[in-house]
């Protein structure tokens, strides 16, 4: 790990192409050294190293086994292909030079905390290792900090994640009190040796921590908010890996802490509803393409919880069969996840450098400007909607599977759970579906409904380089899932709790579960080209003419008519009214030759108004009472003094009094 | 493979004995069963015409559309035999695949820019979105009854016997036919014969295409309602011999029809405001079978 | 050793209150520097021996005196660039030269003295210094800032002595009226526990003024913020260090008699108010120095927690209020340069720092990051450790509350620094900007990194050294 | 006889409470460091020169002569006014102070302890809370410093109610700061003078956080 140390000494002493250059490299070589790792323990081995340490920490533990290789490999090539993309994102803030600086700086940083995090299993370092993350990420948040709200929005992530970190450390401290270690091996040690309720608890104290960090509802608020405000590349590694790590954090408790299960795995799942229906619930609503994107990142953490859930579930129940499954959606869909979320992220960052709006509704027809863009941005949206023949699908499958073969032979509670899962994985999919045609539609077809001072054009082919990688990888795993099946078997196995040595069902069965998948996909691939070429072989002899949009009698539209994003919605905007938290300001048209009329509605989180604005405002309001203390009058600085002393002399001796009362009033 | 040839046959007639039993039914001759295949072959042979706001997707957004359909139809079995493709969760995969189509569907719609087919394509978006669950919840009572998690298994394995199973097949029937309808977005969900726009809700998506796209999309429909037709038929031959469930096939896609016919020709469409709420109620009716389902296994005490 | 080191610091103070000649100023300064690290270095050497019979070079002394001379050097320096920044006339110069060596020395000899009525007169000693270094700029407001804290500070010295008084009463049955703290451990078990509480209770009262503690922090707030940097460095560092010395030492002899746990409840009760209080002012307060006093307050509350919960908490303790002078002190140094650029100390005016000097902005930050105990920053060990103890304690209602308190603290904290860091302040003109080298920041850095290491990898003889010190306590 | 001049010292207390001139503070304060020094003077087993000397100049020359004093050329410097102008009616104080050395009285009688001279006690009590009630009514920042002064007053009482002695060094030490501090004040108060026109606690609240 020297490399990002060195990379962030040269740093500041370079030109801004220089930096980009080292970044860049740093990235790449940090990435090589542990993805080689990595690649070792996804085929079945386990690495340990152990330093010294300090008097403080104890001996530090670096453990890397499949879990660990597995998101060190997703991290990586999102920050390969975010830093590659970020070098031309960022060409157009060159002037700020130390500016660049530091965002490369904590851009190191963070790669190598994310990494370190995976294999670290030392509570204090962990921590260390966790707030370094949180703050790099805090720092590459803010870039365009001479904004308010981006500040803000920066600052709001920090003191959640701080919040996050108190939850993981309360943790910590109650483990390393009772074993007096800070290894993690404690935590097995002492869930094995103290069985039941404590286990239970410490684990839900791991959980919320590191579910603030994930977005789980409710403790997302900080999402929508800090993934519009930092650049794209920036954005797309948030939603990629960061908040991933929190579903890391998750999967190593589950694997350390050895508890009930089978309670865990409802909870999760309750949870992992909730998210997912309430994210995309609030996506679609969204103006801004990027806050669209967040609220979607929810979403899809709901969708992995579930497979989680579901693996707990199965571990709970012995049922390995049934863990490995969920285990594996989760995994994949981590992966899946990572991949359009980035790719969804950095074509909005091209939408951004094209127009320098990210608001839906001034947007259009940006398919002519920039077809790869949006091409791109439409494989993404299809694969994040769950659809084959893309990526998305295939884990949403071996999830629904999971729950079809989860329900076999189950008592009413857990169908009840069933059930209202799938209900809730349906409805997201097809929200999400109307979510991104709104989103796509109204973005790249149709009209422009702006026009923009400056030209509208595709960024360069180098810039979306990268894009296209990701893309192929979507494809790649839509059509060949089974290459990914055998990679995450050590995972998998891992967390199923089988021995990694002998080969358990998990791969034949998935294997024989996607093979007719995959048929299916390349069936459907087969007859959609062949249907192609037949058109295509129909057309060219029949005379193709080029009219404007019927109109249905009006002559002249203009683009103005076009449908908006809220007017897309707005159907299903009526219908969750109760649910949502949307106000509108209005100016009717009126009069025979109307001034001009206006309506636009603004949503807002329900569950953030209620669980942290109000008690946050209550909170202050609070403390406020108290401000008459320091108000500059002598006397009042000495009374104090007196007032302290003689409480202390006399309240005990009161408080004597009241307890000889209370006997006396018990004596009779 | 029998399962493909027998839907392809009855989506040659199901549209056009729906046709026709409405001509009848308000007193007209009406044209003849096979007019809507024509109607197809014409606009195969004819050119067509681009609306200069559209882009290359409104070009592949039909083809895609069509062998989605015709991806579906591959995966439905006809009683013991399986469809071309059969496997664990395949309904999941149908229900996808039809969504990709929808997707296309939808787009291509917006790609038009045209105000109408906005509209269109939001009322299409948010239906299907509701009628999905319903579909869900019917095959997973429907797998938690038989065990199995693919569509052949489920209905070889479902064999009628107690009144509630009737009961739950004839629910199901409704709950099937509902969701064709509103795949198809037919009565009472929405009135394929209005002739103002605001009123539309699939007529309006497809305004701008023409010719052979328009041929594509067309035959789709017929298509799909065949496929929901069988997959009704599904429900009541489980363990029939294909002497007896073959014909049956056929009858009960014809009664489906011409019920169609007669719903709409007999019936109003709902308010758009209601039909949301209206296909919400499939779900729950789902439900009720779910709760069935559990009956019969006994699970429910 | 201790003699030759008063002597000196006192005969160089009067040399710098007498001399207006620039060089031999310096020259002064540097000998004084030298006798400083000499002294410590001497107290290093031959730890547990008794000098003048007052004066004892225990562990937690040389600590203390190691941190101060370390805080000493860049103070100086700091004092140095502000003085020359701003026309004062020569004599306050002078003054303020004398005042600050004397404050210095009256602090290290403070440390080392075994007797508490030597700790007494140290303590009135650096009040008297301190004064004319807060009234430096001898304008209205630090005149007022001067007069409260020279009041606040006489009343509870006078606390102090009549605590005093009171422990001298309650050697009733013991021995010897010696009132040296060695004296006192040793007859502990025969302390009159009735004059021993009334003792304990103004002592403790008394110190709190010094180490910024409820309920006579009052002052201290004023003084921190009208006192030039350089010397609000030393209020908010090693001044509250003596505080602290004052109150542990005899918090030793109470910890050893069974008013142990009544000790740590007032203490506990105390702590509480003040992260409590803290918390309050850091929402509203808009003057960044004041800022950085009030979060000196949350600090010591957070220590006399770590003192009350016992166990751990001790050790943590020690190192917390070690590692928060170091960092504390190179936040005000950094104010200096802050307030070159912007000439005002109200958030509202201030801004956009990052742009115009970077190297501060970053002091800023990793000041910031100390200062509320994130990782990686080294109080966040100790202050890992204080929650630890606390947890041991079974004080969790309490921890749970306090890190509420800790989460607006950060929050306001955070919101105010970056407003400083990166928002561009309103109606500012950037055009006489004063540029700012960086390797005036260089001593800041320092210290903060000196805060990292010792937190996080702390070499075993510092670890020694606190272990000793808090030996005499039992767990 | 020590309990006579130690109960007149509670009497000049009262006698401050209405009292409503400076100058009489002062010269109450010069009377009270007389009393001291008789006190002590009797209070001596043996007379030890040095001891002597110190006291001597701890009660006569500092208490009694010094302060006043210069007090009284701060008051003629910063042309005070003659009236103390309490925040409350003389009445109402000189209740107070009688509630106070009740008080006081009665919590003495609670404590057994037999090298604890009783009356020193009283007394020192008393006059310690009376200055802080001084401190805490008075409007006039030098009533501050007087209320001050006597406290200081009760503290040495108190120094004499328990019984043993502190080391020489340690006792010149107490005594050259408190000296210090009260010239500190008095230079402050000079300050205050000149940059303030008139000397109102009030004028001394902008120091504030809110």
């Amino acid at each position: 790990m020297a490399v990002p140390v060195l990379a962030i000494l040269i740093i500041p002493f370079l030109k801004v192409k220089g930096k980009g250059i080292v970044l860049f490299a740093a990235i790449v070589l940090n990435a090589f050294l542990s993805g080689s790792l990595a690649l070792q323990t996804l085929s079945g081995q386990f690495l340990e190293f152990s330093f010294a340490g300090s008097l403080v920490t104890g001996p530090v533990n670096l453990r890397m086994d499949a879990l660990s290789g597995w998101f060190i490999l997703i991290i990586n090539f999102v920050f390969i292909t975010g830093s590659f993309y970020g070098l031309f994102y960022m060409k157009a803030y060159q002037k700020q030079v130390n500016n660049l600086t530091l965002h490369s700086i904590v851009f190191v940083l963070l790669h190598t905390a994310l990494i370190c995090l995976c294999a670290i299993q030392n509570s204090l370092v962990f921590l260390i290792a966790w707030e370094i993350m949180a703050l790099s990420a805090f720092f590459a948040v803010i870039f365009e900090h001479e904004k308010m709200a981006t500040l803000s929005a920066g600052i709001n992530y920090l003191i959640q994640s701080h919040v996050s970190i108190v939850f993981l450390m309360l943790g910590f401290i109650w483990v390393a009190l009772k074993t007096g270690s800070y290894d993690f091996n404690s935590l097995t040690a002492y869930t094995t040796q103290y069985p039941g309720a404590s286990g239970l608890v410490l684990f839900l104290f791991f959980f919320i921590g590191f579910s603030i960090k994930a977005g789980f509802v409710p403790f997302h608020t900080w999402l929508p908010y800090a993934h519009p405000a930092a650049p794209a590349h920036i954005s797309g590694i948030m939603s990629g890996v960061i908040i991933k790590i929190g579903i890391f954090g998750m999967l190593r408790m589950i694997t350390l802490i050895k508890t009930d299960y089978y309670t865990i795995g409802l909870v999760i799942i309750a949870f992992s509803v909730i998210s997912g229906l309430y994210g995309v619930m609030l996506a679609i609503l969204q103006h801004n393409l990027k806050k669209l994107l967040a609220y979607h990142s929810i979403e899809n953490i709901g969708i992995i919880g579930m497979g989680i859930g579901i693996g707990c579930i199965g571990l709970g129940t012995g049922n390995y069969l049934l863990a490995s499954l969920g285990f594996a959606g989760g995994l994949l869909h981590t992966l899946n996840h990572a991949l359009f979320k980035s790719l969804l992220f950095f074509t909005a960052g091209n939408v951004y450098h094209a127009t320098h709006t990210l608001h839906i509704d001034h947007l259009g027809g940006l398919i002519k400007k920039m077809p790869q863009t949006a091409l791109l941005f439409l494989i993404a949206a299809i694969a994040i909607c769950g659809i084959p023949p893309f990526n998305g699908f295939i884990s949403e499958f071996i999830i629904y599977s999971g729950f079809y073969y989860w329900m076999q032979g189950s008592l009413i509670g857990p169908l009840m759970t069933i059930i209202f899962s799938v209900l809730a994985l349906v409805l997201i999919g097809g929200l999400a579906l109307l979510c991104f045609t709104k989103a796509f539609g109204i973005v790249f077809l149709g009209n422009p409904r702006q026009k923009f001072d400056h030209e509208v054009k595709e960024v360069p082919f180098s810039q979306l380089l990268p894009l296209y990688l990701i893309a192929f990888l979507i494809v790649f795993i839509g059509v060949f899932p089974q290459f990914f099946m055998n990679v995450l078997s050590q995972p998998v196995n891992l967390l199923a709790g089988l021995p990694t040595i002998l080969d358990m069902p998990f791969p034949e069965k998935t294997a024989k579960l996607l093979q007719p998948v995959t048929w299916g996909t390349w069936i459907f691939i087969l007859i959609g080209l062949t249907v192609f070429g037949l058109r295509k072989l129909v057309m060219q002899n029949r005379k193709a003419s080029v009219e404007p949009t019927w109109g249905c009698g009006y002559i002249a539209p203009t683009v103005k008519l076009q449908y908006t994003a809220g007017s897309f919605v707005r159907p299903y905007s009526k219908l969750f009214r109760p649910f949502l938290l949307s106000s509108k300001t209005q100016k009717e048209v009126e009069g025979i030759f109307p001034s001009g009329g206006s309506y636009e509605t603004h949503i807002y989180d329900r569950i953030e108004k209620y669980l942290v604005d109000n008690p946050i405002a209550a909170y202050k309001a609070f403390l406020g009472r108290f401000l008459f203390l320091q108000n500059g009058k002598l006397q009042f600085y000495i009374l104090y003094g007196i007032i302290f002393i003689v409480s202390v002399i006399c309240v005990p001796l009161f408080y004597d009094q009241i307890v000889l009362f209370i006997d006396f009033i018990k004596q009779i | 493979m029998l399962s493909l040839i027998l839907i392809l046959i009855a989506a040659a007639f199901f549209t056009g004995v729906i046709i026709r039993v409405k001509s009848i039914s308000s007193g007209r001759k009406g044209p003849g069963i096979f007019q809507p295949l024509f109607d197809v072959a014409r606009l195969f042979k004819k050119g067509v015409v681009y609306s200069e706001t559209t882009s290359f997707v409104f070009q592949i957004a039909p083809t895609i559309y069509f062998s989605s359909v015709v991806m579906a139809m591959l995966v439905v079995p006809f009683g013991q035999s399986k469809g071309i493709l059969s496997f664990d969760g395949d309904f999941i995969f149908f229900a996808y695949i039809l969504a990709l189509g929808k997707f296309f569907s939808i787009i291509s719609a917006m790609d038009t820019g045209s105000s109408f087919e906005g509209m269109g394509a939001s009322r299409e978006a948010l239906y299907s979105m509701f009628a999905e669950p319903a579909f869900f919840i019917l095959m997973g009572s429907l797998a938690l009854l038989t065990g199995h998690t693919s569509f052949q298994e489920m209905f070889a394995a479902l064999h009628i016997g107690s009144y509630i199973s009737y009961a739950l097949a004839i629910l199901g029937t409704f709950v099937l036919m509902m969701i064709a309808m509103v795949e198809n977005s037919r009565m009472p969900i929405d009135d394929p014969k209005t002739h103002l726009e605001l009123t539309m809700v699939h007529e309006v998506m497809i305004l701008d295409n023409s010719g052979f796209d328009l041929g594509l999309i067309l035959t789709a429909g017929y298509l799909k309602f065949a496929i929901y037709g069988a997959l009704v038929v599904n429900l009541f031959i489980g363990v029939f011999p294909y002497h007896y469930s073959i014909p049956m096939f056929f009858v009960i896609q014809f009664v489906l029809a011409s019920g169609v016919g007669f719903i709409e020709s007999f019936m109003a469409r709902f308010r758009m405001s209601h039909n949301a709420q209206f296909i919400f109620v499939l779900t729950s009716v789902s439900l009720l079978i779910f709760f069935g389902a559990l009956l019969i296994l006994g699970k429910f005490v | 050793m201790i003699g030759i080191y008063l002597i000196g610091a006192f005969s160089i103070a009067l040399a710098l209150f007498l001399n207006r000649n620039k060089t031999i100023t310096f020259i002064l300064l540097g000998l004084f520097l030298i006798l400083q690290g000499a002294l410590t270095i001497h107290a290093y050497l031959n730890l547990h021996t008794t000098e003048l019979s007052y004066f004892t070079y225990d562990s937690l002394a040389a600590l203390l005196l190691f941190t101060l001379s370390i805080i000493s050097i860049p103070g100086i320096i700091h004092s140095h660039i502000y003085l020359e920044d701003q026309p004062a006339p020569q004599e306050s110069r002078a003054i303020y030269y004398a005042a600050y060596v004397l404050l210095l020395s009256a602090i290290s000899a403070g440390y080392l003295a075994n007797h508490i009525a030597v700790i007494w007169i140290f303590t009135e000693i650096t009040t008297l210094s301190a004064s004319a270094l807060i009234y430096h700029h001898r304008n209205k407001l630090a005149l007022e800032g001067t007069w409260k804290y020279v009041f606040i500070c006489a009343i509870s010295i006078t606390f102090v002595f009549i605590g005093i008084l009171f422990l001298s009463l309650s050697l009733e049955h013991a021995g010897s009226d010696d009132l040296s703290f060695k004296n006192l451990i040793a007859n502990s078990s025969k302390l009159n526990p009735f004059w021993l509480r009334l003792a304990f209770l103004f002592i403790f009262t008394g110190f709190t003024a010094k180490l910024g503690l409820v309920p006579m922090f009052t002052a201290g707030i004023d003084a921190k913020d009208k006192a030039p940097a350089p010397a609000g460095a030393l209020l908010s560092s090693v001044l509250m260090n003596l505080g602290f010395v004052g109150v542990f030492r005899f918090y030793i002899v109470v910890a050893n008699t069974p008013l142990h746990h009544w000790a740590n409840l007032v203490i506990g009760i105390a702590a509480f108010l003040s992260v409590f209080i803290a918390t309050v002012y850091m929402i509203k307060v808009k003057n960044i120095k004041r800022m950085m006093a009030y979060s000196g307050l949350e600090h010591m509350g957070l220590v006399m927690l770590g003192i009350a919960a016992g166990g751990i908490g001790y050790y943590a303790a020690i190192l917390h209020i070690i590692l928060h002078a170091f960092v504390k002190s190179s936040l005000f140094f950094q104010f200096t340069q802050l307030y070159r650029v912007f000439q005002n100390k109200s958030i509202y005016h201030v801004g956009n720092y990052f742009k115009y000097n970077t190297a501060g902005a970053m002091v800023l930050l990793l000041g910031f990051i100390s200062a509320t105990a994130m990782p990686p920053s080294g109080l966040f060990v100790s202050e890992f450790l204080i929650f630890r103890s606390m947890f041991e304690a079974h004080q969790i209602i309490l921890l749970v509350a306090v890190l509420l308190l800790l989460t607006m603290i950060i929050w306001a904290f955070g919101k105010s620094i970056m407003k400083i860091l990166f928002i561009p302040p309103v109606g500012f003109d950037d055009s006489h900007v004063p540029v700012i080298s960086p390797w005036e920041s260089s001593s800041q850095f320092i210290l903060l990194a000196l805060a990292v290491y010792l937190g996080l990898n702390p070499p075993a003889e510092f670890v020694q050294l606190i272990k000793e010190s808090v030996m005499m306590l039992p767990n | 006889m020590i309990d006579v001049l130690l109960i007149t010292f509670i009497i000049t207390l009262f006698y401050m409470a209405i009292a409503n001139r400076m100058l009489t503070y002062l010269k109450v304060l010069a009377f009270q460091g007389v009393l001291l020094f008789v006190v002590v003077f009797l209070q001596l087993q043996e007379i030890n020169p040095v001891n002597l000397a110190l006291i001597l100049l701890e009660t006569i020359v500092f208490k009694s002569v010094a302060v006043p004093l210069f007090m009284a050329y701060v008051l003629k410097r910063n042309n005070i006014t003659r009236e103390s102008e309490p925040f409350l009616p003389n009445f109402v104080s000189l209740i107070i102070t009688t509630f106070i050395v009740v008080v006081t009285i009665l919590l003495a009688n609670g404590i057994n302890d037999t090298r604890l001279d009783k009356i020193f006690f009283v007394v020192a009590l008393s006059s310690l809370f009376t200055g802080l009630y001084f401190i805490a009514t008075r409007r006039k920042i030098i009533t501050h410093v007087i209320g001050y002064l006597i406290i200081e007053n009760g503290v040495f009482v108190l120094s004499l109610a328990v019984g043993n002695e502190m080391p020489m060094l340690v006792n010149l030490g107490i005594m050259l700061d408190i000296f210090a501090s009260v010239l500190i004040l008095g230079i402050f108060l000079n300050k205050i003078g000149d940059v303030f026109k008139d000397i109102d606690v009030n004028q001394l609240s902008s120091l504030k956080d809110y």
